[in-house]
């Protein structure tokens, strides 16, 4: 019979989850919260009305974030952008705009422009949307290790953020970059945004014991599971694993608990897979309000505050939709100019050969 | 986490194979032939992502688990390496799997499994362990799509030793092709045309070979595992699968105006491929256009033009045009019109083979 | 800041480890103690004389397990041929020997006659050969999902135990394997041979956080972290995770814990990422010589008893060379022949020209 | 763990660009490029399994981590679409990755990231992240390995938007191909052939293209993205890559002996192809056979008979022939001779095209 003896004990399995170093965020300012008010009250309303456009015509398709501000907003707040690197999925709207990213640019994606988008991913700091599930995480990953390659500017490393979902934690790459991210001590924070579902599997079905943030204790690397429609936990758990990876301690995983409250993308039909009652039990109270109520308790805004942020989030989302409307299609040429850096004679014949053909130059 | 098998009662009330004509779409066609099969052989087993209860981002599962039960149909975790990869196992224990990827581009992380186990396990093992693997990918473009759901893979599988390559073009190939793959002992991918899904045809159930939309125009190929003519045509042949095989016929119908008689044969399978038909059909036209939307180079389009160049070089009077995809990553949707082989350039193609002159 | 209160449980890396349930395994007989005395001396021998083969060009080619005798024959010899299933990595001659699988067909992939072996997988219930690192655990939880399917046949399911290193537990498909089978609770052994190395990598560079193991519970998965150099400990290790898997209860992790003593194949060279001194201190005790002495002093065994299994293993591998040294080329008719279980015009046609201008007929 | 970056000092002997000629093996001559493209690029870096203390399982990146450290040449955990997904990462942050598979075999857990990511960075991105991702992979057959060790991916890559291919020879060749593509911004499959490293040759310094072995039969080639006529003649054009234009030559050799005059053209880059060379040396010939280690459906030999095909379809006297693996899994040690294209097949695909009579 095996007993305690004939078993070695497994380091990482220990009762003390592994600790995160560096110091402490300090509180959030008023302004602060104020502003991250603004931005998910701008969030909501983009994400809304992007489901309409969808409607209407006007984009041929949205993965909305509906209930996952608080994740993407807050966590966005915390990106440092004049040195840090953030990879998303295709459903980071909050992220991007937490970030100042061009929300047209940002949009275009959707309205079937530009895979990717038209942002420019140097400048805002965002990688190119990504539409392989887990399939960014290990560019986070190799971007992180060049930080450390090339060492802290001043001090204090570039950090990589990647975003993905429970969904994507079922992946391989997700593991590899996990292992790789801990052997190298990249600084990488690994933000998951579990919002129950992936399309129709709801998160029991598809992670095994429960929690991402449980596997990373299996690879030494400290995890923080937070209430991730709590805004204010969020942008403090983001700014503590920030300061973690910053100080060169390696990779830090945040899983945010959050909900997925709309369709996976406006082709999905939620209804056959999960009812009104689930829905609403399983969203719990909505980040927005709990934020608003939070803000007029501690009497850090009020009413005319909220007016106005929402007057604001409606003339942006004008502006945007303008934008978006204005948008043309991109020329074919650039099918063929951006393939390459150094293009090929066979592209430019047949990059020739479509303007005559469909041209008809 | 509650019994994996039961969580629903299978229904008793299997379908039989069905008779006469019906007019249906291809993914009800589809989800008729896997109907099928599952009440036909109990070892068949349907799995992927989203196929159980939402009955599949295309719905060609759709009620399928409802009627089996869990432990026949069920939703599996997303990682495309472990659908196959488990499919492997299913297979080495009896079973025949019917995995599904989710979209052609969500392929690529399972390409270890399907390139290096799937596609040798009977090898490998000498005929003991055989694949019977149905692999089902919804498949090329031309739905507005976002990245990764838009491409088309056959060359890279036709190229794998080992591996079967099918591809149907309207409700009926849909049909019969799917019926026939899935109970094979061997491993066939199982291209679907998603821009094809919502399009209605008949299905006549008693013949596999009718052609479809049986235009009367020609009975057409003849074995489950050949190419066959959709149109007959005396000028030239178009030959074409998938989603391109709606097109060509579409092109033939444009080009009749002008006087141009073109045959349209339509693959049907990718690997694979009769040699036969390609031969028979440029020996009396003389002439050939081959269609994909893959990109060029490389595509399997080098080796259906290969091929019939080899066996009818004598009485070839141009070289076989290719009119496909570009050398370029699929696009967005503002673009793949530009992308796809559209009528223009494929009417272009043709027209290049047929003013073809020796320099 | 972010205090416990903000942080949520995560729910596998609690401080208790995930139990193993099932009856503990009654003690090794003696006769089962002398059983694996004389299947470790076989394995030792033939291993060994492997390598010599490869010198005297009997062989191109062997990659040696030196060291991991008592893992491969102790887990092994804890399969049920009747009704279990093994998927074997390209290392595994001690866990064949065991399972008592035809030697020469075994060895038949060291002469380069046939990827995979020569063995029947299915009457031999190991599956063939596998050199994918890490390519065959996915198998081993289908195979083992097909037993849940099946039902018991008599209240106790088949299980597939699936082998691999160190080194493979890198690979993302061991991730999905152990999610997949933990979410289908699959009756799987995942059976790691830690051996220290994967090619010139010492664990320490592999493994972050230092234990395949310590990754089993993010999972839920109960895990063994057990002494791989003591057959008896690996043994009642595999004979307990078996016991949990057939009473339905979900996939075990195995952790054997040895060392990889001999080179990684026959074309490695060791002297290049590891020096003697660190060879001699990570081998520790031989595993064969342990378990000598152990028998000896318990009086389980004596001198005469191991010098029979010695003659025995002695004569076992003169009868195995000589099967091997008869070994001829398969027909290369086979190339063609076996791709497929119905074949194709096109390999028709091949062969047909490949026996034409190869074979001259 | 201790640091990453300084468990060796790097060295300051950085090797300068040699010059004249040398006689070196291929392994020696890819080692050589690797010391001067990470000399004259810091941001240059060499990663993979195995390739920092080991050198890697064929010693091309031998003691280039004692020179350049371990931040420069480092061994990664045992996994390839992490290895490949890190050098995104790295591109992104303006770095030149040369990651290493260990085997051809081993590529295909990294396809997903080399297929989606790698190649289609640039193009997502609309330039501002280029992917300057040099990938080595020790390719093809015929050195008794085992499973999975003796693959040839060319036609899978080449089909790939987005990617360029490059095979090389001989010593001279594997220098300054490498040389080439480690400094250029695309990403490029760099096929090593793998039966090759210990074979010598002479490596020309100061001009990338001096024919080599330069038996004084023609200058060749041109451009450095370019086809090399590798031997000069007038019947009939072998075209190869690779471990195979070493065999054309024998085979040319011998067909010398029968009055046959052979031409033999090194591809060289397998994406893009050189289509200009094709045209000219079979212009010149009219008759081509192409040969390939890699199976015949869908392989890379499709395209390039398909290219001569429609550039000399006037002038050809034959259909082009293929000498290629067969429709197989790669096989054992035992059997890699019946598989791999040998002077035998050679011959009698020449017999054929020669003995071509139009019907
Ligand atoms: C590799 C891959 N497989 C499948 C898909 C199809 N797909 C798109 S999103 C999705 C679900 C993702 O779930 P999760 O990771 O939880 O993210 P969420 O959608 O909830 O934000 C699936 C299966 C994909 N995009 N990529
Ligand atoms: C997917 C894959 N990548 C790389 C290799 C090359 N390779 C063969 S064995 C090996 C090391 C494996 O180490 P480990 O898993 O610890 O097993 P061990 O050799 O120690 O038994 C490597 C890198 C391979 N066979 N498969
Ligand atoms: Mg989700
Ligand atoms: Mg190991």
């Amino acid at each position: 019979m095996v007993t305690a003896m004939d078993t070695l004990p497994t380091p990482a399995t220990g009762s003390e989850a592994v600790p995160l170093s560096g110091p402490a965020a300090p509180p959030l300012t008023d302004d602060e919260l104020r502003a991250l008010y603004s931005l998910m009250v701008s969030v909501r309303h983009l994400d809304t009305s992007a489901i309409a456009w969808q409607r209407q015509g006007l984009i041929p398709g949205y993965a909305p974030e509906l209930g996952q501000e608080a994740a993407q907003v807050g966590s966005g707040f915390a990106v440092d952008t004049s040195r840090d690197f953030v990879f998303p999925t295709y459903r980071e709207l909050g992220v991007a705009r937490a970030m100042g990213v061009d929300m047209v640019a940002y949009m275009s994606t959707h309205k079937a422009t530009w895979h990717g988008g038209l942002y420019d991913p140097l400048e805002s700091r965002l990688a190119p949307i990504q539409a392989v599930v887990g399939g960014s995480v290990l560019h986070a990953v190799g971007w992180a290790h060049g930080q450390t390659l090339t060492g802290p500017a001043d001090g204090r490393l570039g950090v990589a953020m990647a975003y993905f979902g429970d969904g994507a934690s079922s992946q391989g790459d997700i593991h590899e970059a996990m292992n790789f991210a801990a052997v190298m001590k990249a600084p990488v924070v690994f933000f998951v945004q579990n919002n129950g579902w992936a399309i129709s599997l709801p998160t029991e079905l598809q992670v095994a014991g429960g929690s991402v943030a449980g596997r990373a204790a299996g690879y030494g690397i400290p995890a923080l599971r937070i209430d991730g429609n709590d805004v204010v936990a969020v942008v403090d758990a983001t700014r503590r694993a920030f300061a973690h990876c910053r100080a060169g301690n390696g990779p830090v995983l945040i899983e945010a608990m959050t909900y997925r409250r709309g369709p996976h993308s406006t082709s999905d039909d939620p209804g056959r897979y999960r009812s009104l009652n689930e829905e609403r039990d399983g969203a719990g109270e909505d980040p927005l309000e709990r934020f608003r109520q939070r803000l007029l308790a501690d009497g850090v805004a009020g009413e005319a505050f909220f007016a106005e942020a929402l007057a604001a989030a409606k003339a942006e989302e004008e502006e945007i939709r303008a934008g978006i409307q204005a948008l043309g299609p991109r020329p074919g040429s650039e099918m063929f100019d951006l393939v390459f850096q150094e293009t090929t004679p066979a592209l430019r014949a047949q990059a020739a050969s479509w303007r005559e053909e469909s041209e008809h130059v | 986490m509650s019994d994996v098998l039961l969580e629903s009662e299978p229904s008793m009330d299997n379908r039989s194979p069905r008779h006469g004509v019906e007019q249906l779409s291809m993914q009800q066609a589809l989800n008729l032939a896997l109907d099928e099969v599952l009440a036909e052989n109990s070892k068949a087993l349907i799995f992927g992502e989203d196929c159980g209860r939402l009955g599949g981002v295309f719905r060609v599962t759709d009620g399928l688990r409802a009627k089996y039960g869990n432990g026949r149909v069920f939703d599996t975790p997303l990682a495309e390496s472990g659908i196959l990869g488990m499919a492997v196992g299913l297979a080495m224990a009896g079973f025949h799997p019917i995995p599904e990827v989710q979209f052609d581009g969500f392929a690529y992380p399972a390409i270890n499994q399907i390139v290096c186990q799937i596609a040798r396990m009977n090898y490998r093992s000498r005929g003991i362990l055989p694949m019977p693997i149905t692999l089902r990918v919804p498949s090329f473009g031309g739905i507005r799509a976002p990245e990764h759901h838009g491409e088309s893979l056959e060359a890279l599988f036709a190229h794998v030793p080992g591996l079967k390559v099918a591809s149907p073009s309207n409700p009926h190939e849909a049909y019969h092709l799917l019926k026939y793959a899935a109970t094979r002992p061997d491993p066939v991918i199982f291209m679907e045309p998603k821009s094809r899904y919502w399009q209605k045809g008949e299905v006549h159930f008693d013949s596999a070979d009718a052609t479809s939309p049986p235009d009367g125009s020609s009975p057409g190929g003849g074995s489950p595992t050949g190419a066959k003519v959709m149109r007959e045509g005396r000028h030239l042949t178009l030959v074409a699968w998938g989603a391109m095989v709606a097109r060509c016929l579409q092109v033939a119908g444009l080009a009749a105006e002008d006087g141009i008689d073109i045959e349209v044969l339509d693959l049907r399978w990718l690997k694979p491929i009769d040699e036969a038909a390609l031969e028979a059909s440029v020996r009396k036209t003389r002439r050939a256009v081959v269609v994909h939307e893959a990109p060029l180079t490389s595509g399997l389009g080098a080796e259906v033009a290969q091929l019939i160049t080899r066996s009818c070089f004598d009485t070839l009077k141009a070289p076989v045009e290719r009119v496909t995809g570009f050398d370029v990553p699929y696009p967005s949707g503002d673009l793949e019109d530009e992308y796809i082989p559209n009528i223009d350039r494929i009417l272009f193609g043709i027209q290049r083979v047929l003013e073809y002159r020796r320099g």
